[in-house]
């Protein structure tokens, strides 16, 4: 790892002086949306030769620059430059005519259509694809980059991060002068990322800007040549090489963080929190299979013991069986074999609302398309999982003051930031979301929980303070299975942890402290090792 | 039932359902385009039955059946021009857009066919017929599927046209793109707005030839509501053929083929009531869409506007 | 299929609450906003319309006077276009229904007709065994039955297999246009009559006419059906399931909700609303059917519910107005010689007109902040 | 009565060379005659006729005739409702003296001529009834026909197809139709239908017979020969202007609702249009099928239902 930041400092020094003129630049530009002003009077240049990070918290601006950038929206005020000169990027072709590639947070690619299609994408209609051309260049691609692609694949049926190399490829096989890579590495595994890294400065070294924008601090510092903080739409501060390569990782990280967030915010995390594990079992999963099919894995023989107090953490890469275990045990799926019981009561049959009156409730990972309605308000939203229950409505009749009451002490009981109770929910931003989903599941008689990755694209702040409460829910004595992909969040919140892979649970752990070691056990579990020191209850 | 295989039967059964079959392939096909791009194009019935009535007034007016189909084209883009407009450029909904297109061109070609025609019905004289020698003296079949209409075999030919387009140039993979996921159609640098505007224009022109073919062809005159269907048709042959043209003519014919199979089983002589008879076609396509409709895997922007950069 | 998360009728709403909830007060005054979105745009389609008049030579201001005074400003005008509002009233309650429950409900002909003939057969054969209001009463029933069992079929192909519901129930309703005449020519026909038609309901058992006009009190039942709707949508329970399936079936999934059940439901109570409408046109107005009778009110009544906002009042004003356009030009064909046909064209103005001033409403809006 | 004022009432325009123009023309030609004023309203559409019928009324008609037979069940309720008398059609038993007439036409004893000449002249030995719908004045007549081509000649084979659905404006049905009916063998094919019939007509213009003759159209109710391409073999033509003008009189003598009208060869009400493509010689001996019919030497019955159509056209075995 170390190798990669040597190189990552040194390909500065020996640029042609006029080259700092920067190959592409903002100059104060401003964007606004209805009640927010996405980027704040921003301006920035980037320069061939580094690889340019972009930082900041969710909702910073950071996409909305690359969008702006990138030909998908125009600055309501300032201007852009290209080479200097003062340039007007109208539309995503014009941009891409400038030699500005860019890989978008979210997938931009048709699922339905081959690999080769969607490389060719956007080519005029009536030409014939250039399948030779496209295959010539992918040689290459593999031999500089070791990027290799099945092109008749269709890309729906590739994994994330399969797609994730095909938007990278893409990118590459236009002959780009500036390649922007907004939050490319979230669906990579460690080992890809750091290919990744790697590969962004083989690229800056052959003479082109790169922009890189992701959550991780340790990458910013190891891949970056440069990097900009952005906080609220506004440049918040901005670490040049020199000082890079001045301050060690632990220092630059410090500093990072003190400019977006303006205080120590790693340090109050929770760290291997201690147990508030009880003796009595509060929910029991045994021999849970469910069917599969070509979209979804199937689960197969799961069985699972969760205590009062304590918290299980479910591991695994993204994809192996571990939504569909959360939604089989909120009822949401139905069973093949198996049952599950809570608190002794065996609920195999109960529907998704009867487990819920119980005590089991389930947070989706899917706060948009699963877990709200976005064009109903936010008072709605609290109670879509007790639509016809007493107080909030009396014999099927709505009660909308009962209603906007709860969701006004849910608001302010989880400080969701949004202007009032009536605010459809999709206009919140996406943490905000989360605590109406959140509170919407503690509220009332709860008993078990299951959190399907709580912190997934939150930025550190609400990761931690959604960190914080599910640690105090277990200290209420609540049992939490805690579904994520985030290793670190699993061993710093969990007692014990179970693999699953291929719809199966490979083994569960106890989370003893031991550190590397257990996260090289839960690695090799992750890519299908039997563990057979299986620890159970 | 051995005494209905008769000649008669067959070729009264062959004949009807080449006839019946091409309007609705036109505005299958036209519809097609249309749905891939994204745009679920319920005007159809409306850019047919305008395709109609100019097809109709301009053949009429030169004297040229070819510049009446030219006519019938233009008045189904004319049609589609509001449709591109209001739903493509402004994005508002298409379902509603097109049913109110659909009811006001029925409005407006009635009353200019009231004020133009309804006093005098002139009619067109009988469209000249391509026979191909030998062929068309083929028993049974030789009549009904040669010696039609020039236009019949141009819409044949547009199948294996649309069908190599969509096959060996960019067109089809644009317009699935367009369909599917029109962001990122967007910002790999194509014209999603213009692919969709070019797919309705299309749909147009389909639909105003097929309309033309009606009047012209099929008719020999403009008569008020003259399409009765035949472009809703067009989108059920369009939603069940999965994108490829070959599906939509082989959707039109069976189509054609029950519509003609109620006058064959009547000119054969059939006992069974003939109101029982003409439910056949659409009990045919529920049927097909019974079986088969879980299969008409839809674009998944199907229906939606796009706006670029909107979340 | 995902074409219903993108064209469900629900998610065109969002737009509306933005505009009550967020917009301050210092922006474009109200009136402003009138203007372009309701009178400016009924203003244009009028002119547009005017315009097709002149182009075939009648002057639109007497077109339109003729109508107003035809169908508004004289009593009978005023009682005709009450007693039409009736079964159209019953139709907008089927649609919003349908369209806030997220359901393209495109077959209410089909359904309509086969309530028709289901009230026009049986209706007429319970005079005299039954009394006057139980005959009705059953009439109404059957209607809906009927109606709501023409929806089966989409319902149980959009509720277990995801099969788009425009084409079924477009196909269905061809297809119960079909049947309705087969239905009365086979099975239902009065053997009294050449002609083939039901028997008929003789006037004084038909529906009650309201105080000493010809206005059928199946005005006041439509009314009642479209507000009992209207509240049901919005103020209780089931309505917001309904309306959550509507607008994210995912997340009903999520919270519990039977997505296949309630999508069900919603065809039920849509087809069998369109299937009341039959049975009010026939036990309020017409006594009986006949073969081949379509008056295809369904296709028509969609884009009143959709300008409207599937909201209820909205919907009675549209349906108001629109009969009233109805009468009028019935009279105004015979003394002006302009078809009938002319109201489809003006409809359809009204309806391009109000969706671009709801376009330039949202274009201003966005160029404000 | 005094009649100053009466009112037709058609469903489509009065200019369709078919069954709303003989009514409105007729209508014009009876009030011209009686001297009296007439109100046209055409166009009413299928629907419901009640709010026009009202208005007519208030407007000071003394009779309306309403000339569907979609208006027969509101023509005798509105009478009642206003008092003003009216006249439907298809209705015998409708009678109410001073209230409601009715005039059922039925053109079988011109569609017998009809088809005694079209079997006289077919060359192919089929001939071809096409028809949008099954109402009973057109079963009647399509009966009447398939009856003369029997009578002539029980050899002739008889083809019979309903256009289908939406089928009155369906012209493109009715070619289809029409085409496959010449396709299998007619080459006379007696058509009834709105604007279908054009669309008969069409395909009787485009195909050639399957001998490779010219084959020739019998329409009805209208006179359409100012259209003809050279195809039109003749037209069972319908006038009603002796029924209204006696309506108007039985009104004016108090008379009205005490009797039904109809129309009949005899007083020429009902006739054979002749046109250049009738051969000579069949058409004088159909002139002379025509005095026997006058005279009762020749029976023919109205038949309204379908299935006695059907029971009278050539079946599959
Ligand atoms: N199209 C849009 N419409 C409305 N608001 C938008 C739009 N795009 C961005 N915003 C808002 O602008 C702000 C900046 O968003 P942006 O996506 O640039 O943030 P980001 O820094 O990329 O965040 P993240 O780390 O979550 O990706 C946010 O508040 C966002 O909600
Ligand atoms: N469709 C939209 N229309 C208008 N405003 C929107 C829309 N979508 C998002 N926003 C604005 O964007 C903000 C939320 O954006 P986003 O979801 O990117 O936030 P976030 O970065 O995830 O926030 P958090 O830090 O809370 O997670 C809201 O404040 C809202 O005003
Ligand atoms: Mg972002
Ligand atoms: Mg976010």
């Amino acid at each position: 790892m170390s190798a990669s930041v040597a190189h990552a400092t040194e390909t500065m020094t020996d640029l042609p002086s006029q080259e700092r003129a920067g190959v592409i630049g903002v100059h104060g530009v401003t964007k606004r949306f209805p009640g927010v002003i996405a980027v704040d009077n921003v301006s920035l240049t980037f320069h061939r030769g580094e690889v340019h990070v972009l930082l900041g918290e969710n909702g910073a601006g950071k996409s909305t620059l690359v969008g702006m950038l990138s030909g998908l929206q125009e600055p309501d005020e300032g201007h852009l430059t290209l080479n200097g000169h003062k340039a007007r990027l109208a539309s995503p072709s014009a941009s891409l005519e400038a030699g500005i590639s860019t890989v978008f947070q979210h997938s931009m690619l048709v699922p339905t259509l081959t690999v080769l299609e969607n490389l060719t994408l956007g080519a005029p209609w009536h030409e014939r694809p250039p399948r030779a051309r496209i295959a010539a260049r992918m040689e290459e691609l593999k031999r500089e980059f070791a990027l290799s692609l099945p092109l008749d694949a269709v890309v729906g049926e590739l994994s994330l991060g399969q797609q994730q190399q095909i938007e990278i490829a893409r990118a590459l096989l236009r002959d780009s002068k500036v390649l922007i890579l907004d939050e490319a590495t979230s669906m990579l595994t460690p080992q890809g990322a750091q290919e990744l890294g790697e590969r962004m400065q083989q690229l800056v070294r052959s003479g082109l800007a790169v922009i890189f924008i992701t959550h991780k601090l340790a990458e910013a510092y190891r891949y970056g040549n440069r990097i900009s903080v952005l906080k609220q739409g506004a440049l918040a501060g901005e670490m040049g090489p020199e000082e890079l390569k001045a301050m060690s990782e632990e220092q630059a990280v410090d500093e990072i963080v003190r400019l977006m967030f303006g205080r120590e915010a790693g340090t109050a995390s929770v760290e291997n929190r201690k147990s508030t594990a009880r003796d009595s079992i509060v929910l029991k999963v045994e021999g849970l299979s469910t069917q599969g099919d070509a979209d979804v894995m199937g689960v197969r023989d799961v069985s699972l013991a969760l205590r009062a107090g304590e918290i299980v953490g479910v591991a695994g890469i993204d994809g192996n069986g571990q939504k569909q275990l959360a939604e089989a045990m909120a009822g949401q799926r139905p069973l093949i074999a198996g049952h599950v019981e809570l608190e002794g009561e065996d609920i195999t049959r109960a529907s998704v609302a009867q487990r819920r009156r119980k005590g089991l409730r389930y947070l989706t990972d899917d706060r948009l398309s699963e877990g709200s309605v976005s064009a109903f308000p936010i008072s709605e939203n609290t109670v879509l999982k007790d639509i016809g229950q007493p107080p909030f409505w009396v014999r099927g009749v709505e009660r909308p003051q009962r209603i906007a009451q709860h969701a006004r002490d849910l608001i302010a009981r989880f400080s969701v930031r949004t202007p009032n109770e009536m605010t459809p929910i999709g206009r919140l931003s996406g943490g905000n979301i989360q605590k109406v989903l959140l509170g919407r599941e503690l509220s009332g008689e709860a008993r078990v929980v299951v959190f399907n990755k709580p912190t997934y694209g939150l930025d550190l702040k609400n990761i931690e303070t959604s960190r914080q409460r599910i640690s105090d829910i277990a200290e209420r004595g609540l049992g939490v299975l805690l579904i994520s992909t985030d290793l670190d969040e699993l061993m710093a919140l969990s007692d014990r942890i179970a693999v699953m892979e291929g719809g199966r649970i490979r083994g569960i752990v106890e989370n003893d402290g031991s550190g590397e070691a257990l996260r090289l056990r839960i690695g090799r579990m992750m890519a299908g090792e039997e563990d057979h020191k299986q620890a159970t209850p | 039932m051995s005494s209905l295989l008769t000649e008669a039967f067959l070729s009264s059964l062959f004949t009807g359902a080449i006839v019946a079959a091409i309007p609705m392939l036109l505005a299958g096909l036209g519809e097609q385009m249309s749905e891939k791009a994204g745009v679920l194009n319920i005007g159809i019935e409306g850019m047919m039955l305008m395709g109609a009535y100019m097809g109709f007034l301009v053949a009429f007016s030169t004297d040229s059946l070819w510049l009446g189909f030219l006519g019938g084209i233009f008045g189904g883009v004319l049609t589609a021009v509001v449709m591109a407009v209001l739903c493509v450029r402004l994005g508002l909904n298409q379902i509603v857009i097109g049913i109110g297109l659909t009811l006001g061109v029925e409005g407006l070609t009635a009353l200019l066919h009231h004020f133009q025609f309804s006093r005098t019905y002139p009619r067109l004289p009988a469209p000249v017929r391509l026979d191909i020698p030998g062929l068309t003296d083929l028993p049974v079949i030789g009549p009904s599927l040669f010696g039609r209409h020039p236009i019949v075999y141009l819409a044949l030919l547009a199948v294996l046209v649309l069908a190599l387009l969509y096959r060996r140039t960019n067109l089809g993979m644009t317009l699935r793109a367009a369909g599917e996921r029109p962001a990122a159609l967007d910002v790999a640098g194509g014209n999603v707005l213009g692919i969709r505007v070019v797919a309705v224009l299309f749909t147009g022109a389909m639909a105003g030839l097929g309309g033309a073919y009606l009047a012209n062809i099929g008719a020999g005159l403009f008569i008020p509501f003259m399409t009765g269907g035949a472009g809703f048709i067009g989108i059920v042959l369009a939603m069940l053929a999965r994108g490829r043209p070959l599906w939509v003519l082989i959707g039109s014919l069976i189509f054609g083929a029950a519509l003609s199979l109620t006058t064959a089983l009547q000119v054969a002589g059939s006992n069974i009531p003939t109101d029982v008879i003409q439910m056949l076609p659409f009990a045919a396509v529920m049927l097909v869409l019974v079986i088969f409709g879980r299969r008409a895997k839809l674009p998944a922007a199907l229906g939606a506007a796009y706006e670029r950069g909107a979340r | 299929m995902t074409i219903q998360d993108n064209m469900k009728p629900e998610t065109l709403e969002p737009e509306l609450n933005e505009a009550e909830n967020v917009r301050p007060a210092s922006e474009r005054s109200a009136l402003e906003r009138i203007l372009t979105l309701t009178i400016g745009p009924i203003i244009a389609a009028f002119l547009l319309s005017a315009i097709i008049l002149m182009l075939v030579g009648v002057n639109p201001l007497t077109y339109y006077g003729y109508i107003l005074e035809r169908s508004l400003f004289s009593g009978l005008g005023l009682q005709q276009t009450a007693t039409r509002m009736a079964p159209l009233l019953f139709l907008c309650a089927s649609l919003i229904v349908a369209f806030r429950a997220g359901l393209w409900n495109l077959g209410t002909d089909g359904q309509f007709l086969l309530g028709a003939v289901i009230s026009a057969a049986t209706a007429p054969l319970l005079v005299g065994v039954l009394p006057g209001w139980a005959v009705l009463l059953v009439g109404f029933v059957l209607a809906a039955l009927v109606g709501a069992i023409w929806s089966v079929i989409p319902a149980l192909l959009k509720a277990y297999q995801g099969v788009n519901e425009i084409i079924t129930t477009l196909m269905m309703s061809f297809l119960g246009v079909l049947l309705a005449s087969t239905l009365v020519k086979l099975l239902f026909r009065d053997p009294a009559t050449t002609v083939p038609q039901t028997r008929t309901l003789p006037v004084e058992d038909r529906l009650p006419r309201l105080f000493d006009t010809s206005i059928s009190s199946g005005l006041i039942w439509g009314l009642i059906a479209v507000l009992a709707v209207h509240i049901m949508m919005t103020r209780t329970a089931f309505g917001l399931r309904l309306r959550m399936v509507g607008a994210n079936p995912a997340a009903a999934t999520h919270a519990g909700l039977s997505v296949p059940l309630l999508t069900m439901a919603t065809f039920g109570i849509s087809a069998g609303f369109a299937g009341l409408s039959g049975a009010t046109e026939i036990l309020g107005v017409a006594g009986n059917i006949r073969a081949n009778w379509d008056p295809a009110y369904g296709l028509m009544v969609i884009p009143l519910v959709f300008l409207a906002r599937f909201h209820g009042v909205g919907s009675i004003v549209l349906v108001f107005f629109y009969s009233a356009l109805m009468i009028g030009s019935e009279s105004a064909a015979r003394r002006l010689g302009v078809p009938q046909d002319f109201t489809l064209v003006l409809v359809a103005s009204l309806l391009i007109c109000l969706g671009l001033g709801e376009y330039i409403d949202q274009h201003k809006r966005k160029k404000e902040r | 009565a005094d009649v100053d004022t009466i009112a037709v009432l058609t469903p489509e325009q009065g200019s369709d060379f078919g069954w709303n123009q003989q009514g409105v023309e007729a209508a014009k030609a009876a009030a011209a005659a009686t001297g009296v004023e007439i109100i046209v309203a055409e166009g009413l559409g299928y629907g419901d006729v009640r709010a026009p019928m009202r208005e007519l009324a208030a407007d000071g008609a003394d009779l309306m005739i309403a000339h569907a037979s979609g208006y027969n069940t509101a023509g005798p309720e509105i009478a009642k409702e206003t008092g003003v008398p009216v006249a439907i059609v298809d209705s015998p038993d409708a009678l109410e003296k001073g209230l409601v007439a009715d005039y059922t036409l039925s053109g079988h004893e011109g569609a017998y001529l009809a088809g005694r000449l079209a079997a006289k002249m077919t060359s192919t030995g089929t001939v071809g009834i096409v028809v949008s719908g099954e109402p009973p004045s057109w079963n009647s007549q399509s009966a009447g026909f398939a009856e003369g081509v029997r009578a002539e000649n029980p050899e002739v084979k008889i083809l019979y197809s309903v256009i289908g659905p939406a089928a009155y404006s369906d012209a493109a049905g009715g070619n289809r139709v029409t085409t496959s009916v010449i396709a299998a063998g007619a080459d006379i094919i007696f058509g009834q239908g709105n604007g279908s019939s054009f669309g008969m007509i069409q395909a009787v213009e485009s195909n050639k017979a399957t001998d490779g003759s010219d084959v020739l159209f019998i329409d009805v109710i209208g006179d359409k020969s100012e259209l003809d391409k050279g195809h039109l073999l003749a037209s069972v033509l319908w006038d009603m202007t002796p029924v209204y003008t006696a309506m108007i009189e039985d009104l004016k003598a108090d008379k009205f609702g005490t009797r039904g009208y109809a129309i009949s060869l005899a007083d020429d009400s009902v006739r054979l249009i002749k046109t250049p493509q009738v051969d000579e010689a069949a058409w004088n001996e159909v002139m002379k099928l025509r005095e026997q019919i006058i005279s009762g030497d020749i029976k023919v019955e109205p038949k309204f239902e379908a299935e006695e159509v059907r029971a009278l056209v050539t079946l599959a075995e």
